[in-house]
């Protein structure tokens, strides 16, 4: 079970958590048109390894986080707010 | 690129005598000389440096691809490429379940098809697999369930493909295990598929894999694929730990990690990885006869014929790769199970494992060409892979075969994201964690 | 009484309280203290259970919850339970117990007849078999397979009334799994060190194998006496520590004793979530089998089990037993009994000579080195053995019973689950796995390190260890004051009062795993796998350890191969002609031990397997008479009746239609959204425009996903310039919210924007009905209810019934309509305002079946028709769509597919004959083909405003199909019904009724 | 065990909820006018009493504040006009259900479903923690006078069955209701 340490709240188990996807896919500008768009929405890295993701603190502060996670071993490198917006890769590689 | 290596006419008479036709009276033979005539069931084979088509996993879908290709579409030229041993993917951490209650008529249309294929299986692969149809019911809960299940019945009956109502009444005979006023989703009633069932997992990876094997196929395992050679945008063969592989086809049918291998040949897909969590129980003697499913939580559950109760939830919910799950998960299952079937409270969960599942956007799998010539997916398969494998297997078969999708699997095309064709079941939209 | 029974005081058994229960129906007695294994060898009971496939007679192979073979079925008041333990089973008066899988009796089991062609059924012979005639295996193999197969019978008493299980959550600095002498000397060392612990033990007792020596028990007492006196140490017994989930979670099942059971209203265990920052696991080591022929018959048991009994229990497993060992460890069971003055008839070491044998022989034991056991004799009970010398040699003693050891193999399992790589131990012949130290550390036998003094030293070791990494950490708060227990004790060296004794000199291990000879040699007891079996997959190509596994079951069953497993493997390995290192074992999974699902499921079950969301009215609407219906989480009044029906509904929906009718709307979802970028924020968020919005008004808006599809409808109101009210579906409610917060803080994250759910405080009534605006006239006052000052959409505070609320000059059902808002404290009051104004226009309250019935005549959409695969263009809300201006979904609305010819097209349906109904989920077709759906219906509802039926339907280019007849089919109860296709909107479609 | 002789005391406590939210890099002037109001804003995850007023904080720049009972509205309307341009107060006197838990065994009995470390010295005196309780939001704060429990009035009764049925084990007794002030005047026993 994940305990996801909210910069906020502390450890906190998954379950208050809920899980909103990738947070290296960046929203195209409005007119980028449906390839990009599709790209955004449907076309992901999947990583079987370190894995960007946002995660919404529904059960605690409701502050969206971003959560750097291992998807093999799910150790937890680096939590942050959304608010640092989700920073680039090369900050988060571990 | 070079014309087709010559196919092999006589490996396949000479493979066949390998493990030789399984039968009571060989298994009466065998036991009087104590059981020493066996020998392998399939082929350890070598890999060679080029195959017409190399199928990348030794799963249910590579296997049965690989012994459709041989055995419906007469190309033999073939290798299973398996990074470990065979069948011990998905094909062999499910909960067995076979089924074509769907609610896209496509879907119907495929996943009837595959329990067709079922129903002769063991014939066609001389390997008693224990297809048992023993029924699949689907319990509802409220009145707006109902409808849906409704909806889908009259789709399955329209399709020809059988479908009943089940009043409260009967689900007290058929289920005698379930409280049908379990406080707070009381079941309202149910929908029998009497043609859905349960498969012995394990024996279908064998199965295929003796028989593709005896048809000719190399079933090469501890071969891990490494990289992916291109001519351009062409895909020309594979990389692995044993050696370099061309193929004028490759095809790759390793759902769970189609990311990865897609990765090695510069692909993205509309997948991500993650796990479901199955379930076994101590055995005991026979309590259910049906494969049930609760309409109000995660819980869906069949007896195995050793006497253990198989089950399984929902995906944990966030991507992974990690073959277990989390406790969570674990314990919301037992809930559902508990409410619904009050009757469990004693008995003991023995084993918890998890699968690794490729969740497409749409919740529907993905058998189709790629952006890159030579290069064939067959994955997307969500948690619906099992049932599917037949049908999965034949409808990749003929797509390499012909060049062009089968009829019946037309629509799982990877375009239809892009052209805003997907095909999404329950209607969840882009979000796999919430299929 | 038959057999050598109890022979000493027992550490745990009460001489003085005698316990009566029942075996087979037969009366026994054993002592408080008792397992029903233990009192049943005490009662000479030597065959306890029939075996899994040959049905080849059983007795009791070990004294703890590793035992393969000693399952029984237990009748109690929760009715027949299946496959309980006899070595764990406390006895308790009363107890019945019944053995399994046999017919017509143990002792006479007819079905011991597929030993005899056992030849013919070897490991997998049911895939070679059962396939022809085609229709022979469901109808005729299967059945007969399923009843032979299976143990116990579960057969659950309808109206058992035991208390759900609980479920507790404990946070600790260190979890200790174990309390044997290594768990108990770090559990000491750590509490020492200001940690706060759990110590963890399945036992019923603390002392693991401290138990089974004398020399310890001084030692023992001393360290629990301590740890009792220590606050920060909690001591959990019968509780086992099921699995390792990461992050430091781990669960464990905590079973009560019998009494507390008693005391806690039939509560049976607690699931333990345990959050520990490191875990020391001293789960110590499993004594195996060795596979010779004859491995299987009653009275053939672990060494380490007899002296388990003995110590414990006082009970002698048998007169005259021969012992068959390769190690020094488990001579401790021979001195054991010997000492206790049963005459042992043999020891057969492997090893030609070791310390221990000559200790042995000192005492007087006969001990035969270099030799094996290739033969037990004796038909339900052991009576002689066969030995087969170094040098061929053979001879035979006499013996009633045969205590083997094949060594010992280090407890894996939770190393396992944490990812720890199984190491091979040469010096001790079995695997053992090393932990991550972040996670903690493995101690003590669970390592390898066997002795009680040595094991000690290593737990006290990997506790010191344990507490440096952790002291930094120990005091630092971390966010929100999380931190762990302060160490006020100090790390001052522990001194023990006293020691333990010196461990003996050891001469190591000499590896054994099978004895070939006639007769089946079983590698899994329980699961009826011989060595034969195994040599069988590696010939049929089943080489890999998981194939060989899944093709024989070996270690598939209740023990999860802990007596047997590693045997598997290395008669693998010697068939494949490889190490036992590269063979490996296969992986473990949870759980360590099977569990409940009682005990899984924890206390949120039937009726509170999910919570009851209720309205702020829930029992006003209960004493109304109203049927609820359970709506996700939400109980709403369906209809304010109990007969069925469509007579009730159809009396509110007409009330509505012709006067005034009152409903209960405050499950909508309401979010109050400001902020200076509110209205640029929502004009994101719908797909129309909110920015234009007048203060003091309403308006319908639909929000896409970011595919195109809608997600959900409702009324957005603007309250002040930088202030909206947002309401949603009832089902999306939560849904939209986490929507409207991710993109908030994902996509607009600099937007000035405060997101509030305010669904809870607000209490909505829709109030509908040409006389609806007399009713508000009578109880609201602060606006100018007439049309021109308060026309459709308009919206505005007021004060309703003296309560400081809002209006809203909304309507779903179609007719001139109002939602009334106020905080849910004052529903009440309200409500019953509202009831008293209307009775002059005889008002009547409305449930969601007449909702609907208004809602479909006007052809709202609501879920059924929200269904997440329909879109703006779909549901003819097309000209919705923004032009100009990014808003979610816009982008892939534009793809092709989107906008395809064939996309189901909402509609409205009527039969032709009006005197027929609709059903919901019928498929439509056309009269020539009645095979091909062209699209199904959605809702339906007998009409108040029109005449018979009236539905809505997705039909594929429904539009175009305005005024064609088809066949709405439902062929589950062949119902075929012709229909015309109409508009949606089928009554009042100019919607002059809401504008009144 | 003794801690179930102990028992718990099980009181709904009335009062005006109102949550009072910093618009964008304005958390400062807020906290300043708190002041002034004679109610400064405790850090994030703490509570704090102070003119017969309790505020928490379990959401970042977000506070709620408990006040004596007010007629609908009143006290949020208050808030919202002197906070205008630094932040925004919403009235969930309604929303939110306040109820008060007392006696040794309490910790006890809520670590049956709370997830959070509820040791003492951990989660001590002036600890406010919003978390899951029952499969329902619950705001969890630590007072003199024992523990404060917000949850949303629609499932209020759904937990307070929770806690009827997970305290028979430690003599759970509902009390009657009691106010805001008689809340904040009781010492800590």
């Amino acid at each position: 079970m994940l305990r996801i340490p909210c910069p906020w709240c502390g450890e906190r188990d998954e379950i208050e958590f809920r899980y909103r996807g990738d947070a290296r896919v960046a929203r195209p500008a409005g007119d980028a048109g449906p390839a990009a768009f599709t790209a955004y929405v449907y076309e992901r890295d999947n990583p079987c390894g370190w894995h960007l993701e946002w995660w919404l603190h529904t059960g605690g502060c409701r502050k969206l986080l971003w959560v750097l996670r291992h998807t093999v071993t799910h150790e937890i490198r680096k939590v942050g707010s959304s608010l640092e917006r989700a920073v680039p890769s090369a900050d988060v590689e571990p | 690129m070079t014309p087709q290596a010559p196919s092999r006419p006589h490996s396949s008479s000479r493979e066949r005598a390998s493990s030789g036709r399984y039968s009571a009276w060989r298994l009466l033979k065998e036991g009087l000389g104590g059981q020493r005539g066996w020998s392998s069931a399939w082929r350890k084979a070598a890999p060679r440096p080029r195959y017409r088509v190399v199928i990348v996993g030794g799963g249910g879908h590579g296997l049965a691809t690989a012994y459709y290709l041989a055995a419906q579409f007469g190309i033999t030229d073939v290798a299973v490429l398996e990074r470990g041993p065979i069948g011990l993917g998905n094909v062999g951490r499910n909960t067995t379940i076979i089924r074509s209650n769907y609610f896209q008529p496509q879907n119907v249309r495929f996943y009837d098809y595959s329990l067709k294929l079922w129903e002769g299986l063991e014939e066609r692969l001389n390997f008693n697999a224990m297809v048992s149809q023993r029924g699949t019911l689907n319990l509802f809960h409220s009145e707006a369930q109902r409808d849906l299940f409704t909806r889908r019945a009259n789709m399955m009956r329209l399709l020809g493909v059988d479908a009943e109502a089940v009043s409260r009444e009967r689900l007290r005979e058929i289920v005698p295990l379930v409280e049908l006023d379990n406080g707070r989703y009381p079941v309202l009633g149910g929908f029998l598929q009497r043609r859905g069932g349960t498969v012995r997992h394990d024996a279908v990876a064998w199965g295929y894999a003796r028989a593709a094997s005896a048809a000719g196929v190399d079933v090469v395992e501890q071969c891990e694929v490494t990289g992916i050679c291109r001519d351009g945008a062409r895909v020309t063969g594979v990389l692995t730990t044993r050696g370099a592989v061309a193929a004028d086809t490759v095809c790759l049918a390793v759902a769970g990690h189609s990311s990865r291998l897609a990765a090695m040949a510069g692909l993205k897909l509309p997948i991500e990885s993650h796990v479901l969590q199955a379930f076994v129980t101590e055995s005991i003697k026979p309590v259910l006869d049906v494969v049930l499913t609760y309409g109000a939580g995660h819980f869906y559950v069949s007896q195995s014929d050793k006497g253990g109760l198989v089950y399984g939830g929902a995906i944990d919910g966030y991507n992974s790769y990690g073959q277990r799950g989390a406790l969570p998960m674990t314990e919301e299952v037992a809930a559902a199970a508990m409410t619904v079937m009050p009757g469990l409270a004693r008995l003991k969960v023995l084993r918890q494992w998890g699968g690794v599942m490729d969740m497409s956007m749409d919740g529907s799998p993905i058998i189709s060409k790629t952006p890159l010539p030579g290069l064939i997916l067959n994955g997307g398969w969500c948690y619906g892979g099992f049932k599917a494998i037949p049908a999965g297997g034949m409808a990749t078969a003929h797509l390499i075969a012909h060049g062009a999708a089968h009829p019946l699997a037309a629509h799982l095309d990877l375009e239809r994201f892009a052209l805003g064709r997907t095909v999404d079941e329950r209607g969840v939209g882009p979000f796999p964690y919430a299929h | 009484m038959r057999g050598p029974g109890r022979i000493a005081r027992g550490l745990l058994t009460d001489a003085a309280r005698p316990v009566g229960f029942r075996f087979d129906g037969r009366p026994m007695r054993g002592l408080a203290g008792d397992t029903l294994a233990s009192a049943l060898l005490a009662n000479g009971k030597r065959l306890v259970a029939r075996s899994f496939k040959y049905h080849r007679p059983r007795g009791i192979v070990t004294s703890g919850p590793e035992e393969p073979c000693a399952l029984v079925d237990v009748i109690g008041n929760e009715g027949r339970e299946p496959n309980r333990l006899a070595t764990t089973l406390p006895l308790y008066e009363g107890l019945q117990a019944q053995s399994q899988n046999r017919w017509p009796s143990l002792e006479l089991d007819a079905r011991a007849l597929t030993d005899l062609v056992a030849r013919f059924l070897p490991a997998g012979f049911y895939y070679k078999t059962f396939m022809a005639p085609a229709w022979a295996w469901e109808r005729l193999y299967e059945p007969l397979i399923r009843r032979a197969a299976g143990l116990g019978t579960l057969r659950p008493s309808p109206a058992h009334g035991a208390a759900p299980a609980q479920t507790v959550h404990d946070h600790v600095d260190v979890l200790v799994v174990g309390a044997g002498a290594c768990g108990l000397a770090a559990a000491r060392r750590l509490a020492a060190s200001g940690m706060r612990v759990v110590l963890a033990d399945q036992d019923a007792v603390l002392g693991g194998g401290t138990l089974l020596n004398d020399g310890a028990t001084q030692w023992r007492e001393a360290v629990c006496a301590e740890l009792a006196g220590c606050a920060a140490v909690r001591s959990l017994l019968r509780t086992t520590v099921i699995g390792a989930y990461g992050h430091g979670v781990f669960a464990a099942l905590e079973e009560l004793a019998p009494a507390e059971t008693a005391a806690h209203g039939g509560l049976r265990e607690r699931l333990r979530v345990i959050r520990a920052r490191r875990v020391v696991l001293a789960t110590g080591a499993l004594e195996r089998l060795i596979a010779f022929p004859g491995n299987d018959l009653p009275g053939v048991m672990l060494a380490g089990a007899a002296l388990g009994f003995l110590r414990r229990y006082g009970v002698a497993v048998g007169r005259r037993p021969a012992f068959f060992l390769n190690t020094d460890e488990a001579y401790e069971a021979v001195f054991a009994l010997a000492s206790a003055g049963i005459g042992c008839a043999g020891v057969i070491d492997v090893r030609a000579s070791s310390l221990a044998a000559d200790r042995a022989r000192a005492q007087g034991i006969e001990v035969h080195g270099g030799a094996v056991v290739d033969a037990v004799s004796g038909g339900k009970r052991v009576r002689s053995i066969e030995i087969a010398g170094s040098d061929g040699r053979r001879w035979r003693i006499d013996a009633d019973c045969l205590l083997m050891s094949g060594g010992y193999s280090p407890a894996t399992a939770l190393a396992s689950q944490l990812g720890a790589q199984l190491r091979w131990q040469e010096a001790i012949a079995a695997f053992s796995a090393d932990l991550d130290p972040a996670f903690g550390q493995v101690a003590g036998a669970a390592r390898g390190i066997f002795g009680l003094a040595a094991a000690a030293r290593d737990g006290e070791a990997a506790a010191r260890a344990i507490a440096e990494a952790l002291r930094p950490a120990v005091g630092a708060a971390g966010p929100a004051g999380v931190v762990g227990a302060v160490g006020a004790a100090g790390a001052g060296a522990v001194r023990a009062a006293v020691e333990l004794p010196p461990d003996p000199e050891v001469t190591p291990i000499a590896p054994l795993w099978e004895v070939r000879g006639r007769g089946k040699a079983f590698v899994d007891l329980q699961n009826d796998v011989t060595a034969a079996d195994v040599r069988l997959a590696v010939r049929e190509g089943y080489t890999h350890v998981e194939h060989m596994k899944r093709y024989t079951t070996h270690g598939m069953a209740t023990d999860q191969g802990r007596v047997g497993g590693v045997v598997g493997s290395a008669v693998l390995a010697e068939a494949r002609g490889v190490p036992l290192a590269a063979v490996g074992m296969p992986k473990p999974r949870p759980f360590a031990q099977a569990v409940p699902f009682a005990a899984l499921a924890g206390g949120e079950v039937g009726e509170h397997f999910k919570p009851k969301r209720r309205l702020a009215l829930h029992d006003w609407h209960e004493q109304a008479g109203a049927t609820f219906a359970a709506a996700g989480l939400w109980l709403r009044p369906l209809v304010y009746s109990r007969q069925s029906g469509w007579d009730p509904v159809l009396g509110e929906a007409r009330a509505v239609r012709r006067s005034v009718g009152i409903a209960d709307v405050s499950t909508l979802g309401k979010i109050d959204v400001q902020g200076a970028d509110a209205a640029r924020f929502l004009d994101f968020i719908y797909a129309n425009t909110l920015s234009t919005l007048p203060i003091g008004r309403a308006r319908y808006g639909i929000m896409l996903r970011e595919d195109g599809m809608l997600l959900d409808d409702g009324t957005a109101s603007r309250l002040a310039a930088e202030h909206f009210l947002v309401t949603t579906t009832t089902a999306n409610g939560t849904a939209v919210f986490e929507h409207l917060e991710f993109h908030l803080q994902a996509v607009c994250p600099r937007f000035d924007v405060l997101l509030t759910d305010v669904a809870d405080h607000w209490a909505q009534f829709a109030v509908a009905g040409p006389r609806s605006r007399e009713v508000l006239g009578a109880v609201v006052a602060g606006i100018d209810l007439s049309a021109e000052a308060f026309p459709f959409m308009a919206a505005a505070g007021a004060t309703i019934a003296g309560v400081a609320g809002r209006v809203f000059r909304i309507s779903f059902s179609g007719e001139l309509a109002y939602e009334l808002a106020v905080p849910a404290q004052s529903a009440l009051p309200v409500w019953r305002a509202l009831l008293d104004a209307g009775r002059p226009f005889g008002i009547a309250a409305y449930g969601l079946d007449a909702l609907n019935t208004l809602r479909i005549e006007k052809g709202h959409v609501t879920g059924a028709e929200l269904n997440g695969n329909t879109n703006a263009l779909d549901l003819g809300l097309q000209r919705m769509l923004k032009t100009s201006g990014d808003f979610v979904g816009r982008a892939l609305s534009q793809r092709p597919g989107m906008s395809a010819p064939d996309r189901l097209q909402l509609v409205g349906v009527r039969p032709v004959d009006r005197t027929q109904p609709l059903r919901n989920g019928s498929q439509l077709v056309a009269a020539s083909a009645r095979r091909t759906s062209l699209g199904y219906v959605t809702s339906s509802t007998p009409s108040v405003g029109l005449e018979g039926w009236v539905g809505l339907a997705l039909l594929a280019g429904g539009r175009r199909r305005t005024g064609e007849r088809l066949i709405a089919a439902s062929p589950i109860d062949d119902a075929h019904t012709e229909i015309e296709i109409t508009s949606p909107h089928q009554f009042d479609p100019e919607n002059v009724r809401v504008r009144a | 065990m003794h801690a179930e002789l102990a028992g718990i005391r099980l009181e709904a406590c009335s009062a005006d909820i109102v949550e009072v939210s910093a618009r964008c890099g304005r958390a400062a002037d807020l906290a300043a006018l708190a002041r002034e109001m004679g109610s400064p804003l405790p850090a994030f995850g703490r509570a704090a009493i102070a003119g017969g007023r309790l505020a928490l904080c379990v959401r970042p720049e977000r506070w709620l504040l408990l006040e004596a009972r007010a007629p609908a509205g009143t006290t949020a309307a208050l808030w919202q006009a002197a906070c205008a341009g630094y932040g925004v107060a919403v009235d969930l006197s309604s929303g939110l259900a306040a109820l008060h838990l007392a006696g040794a065994a309490a910790r006890a009995m809520l670590a049956r479903t709370c997830r959070l470390d509820l040791d003492p010295c951990v989660f001590a005196q002036g600890v406010a923690a919003a978390t899951i309780m029952a499969q329902v939001p619950a705001t969890l704060a630590s007072l003199p006078s024992g523990l404060l429990l917000l949850t949303p009035s629609t499932t209020a009764r759904h937990l307070r069955e929770w806690l009827a049925a997970a305290g028979k084990a430690f003599g759970l007794s509902s009390e009657p209701d009691l106010t805001l002030a008689e809340l904040l005047g009781r010492d800590c026993r």
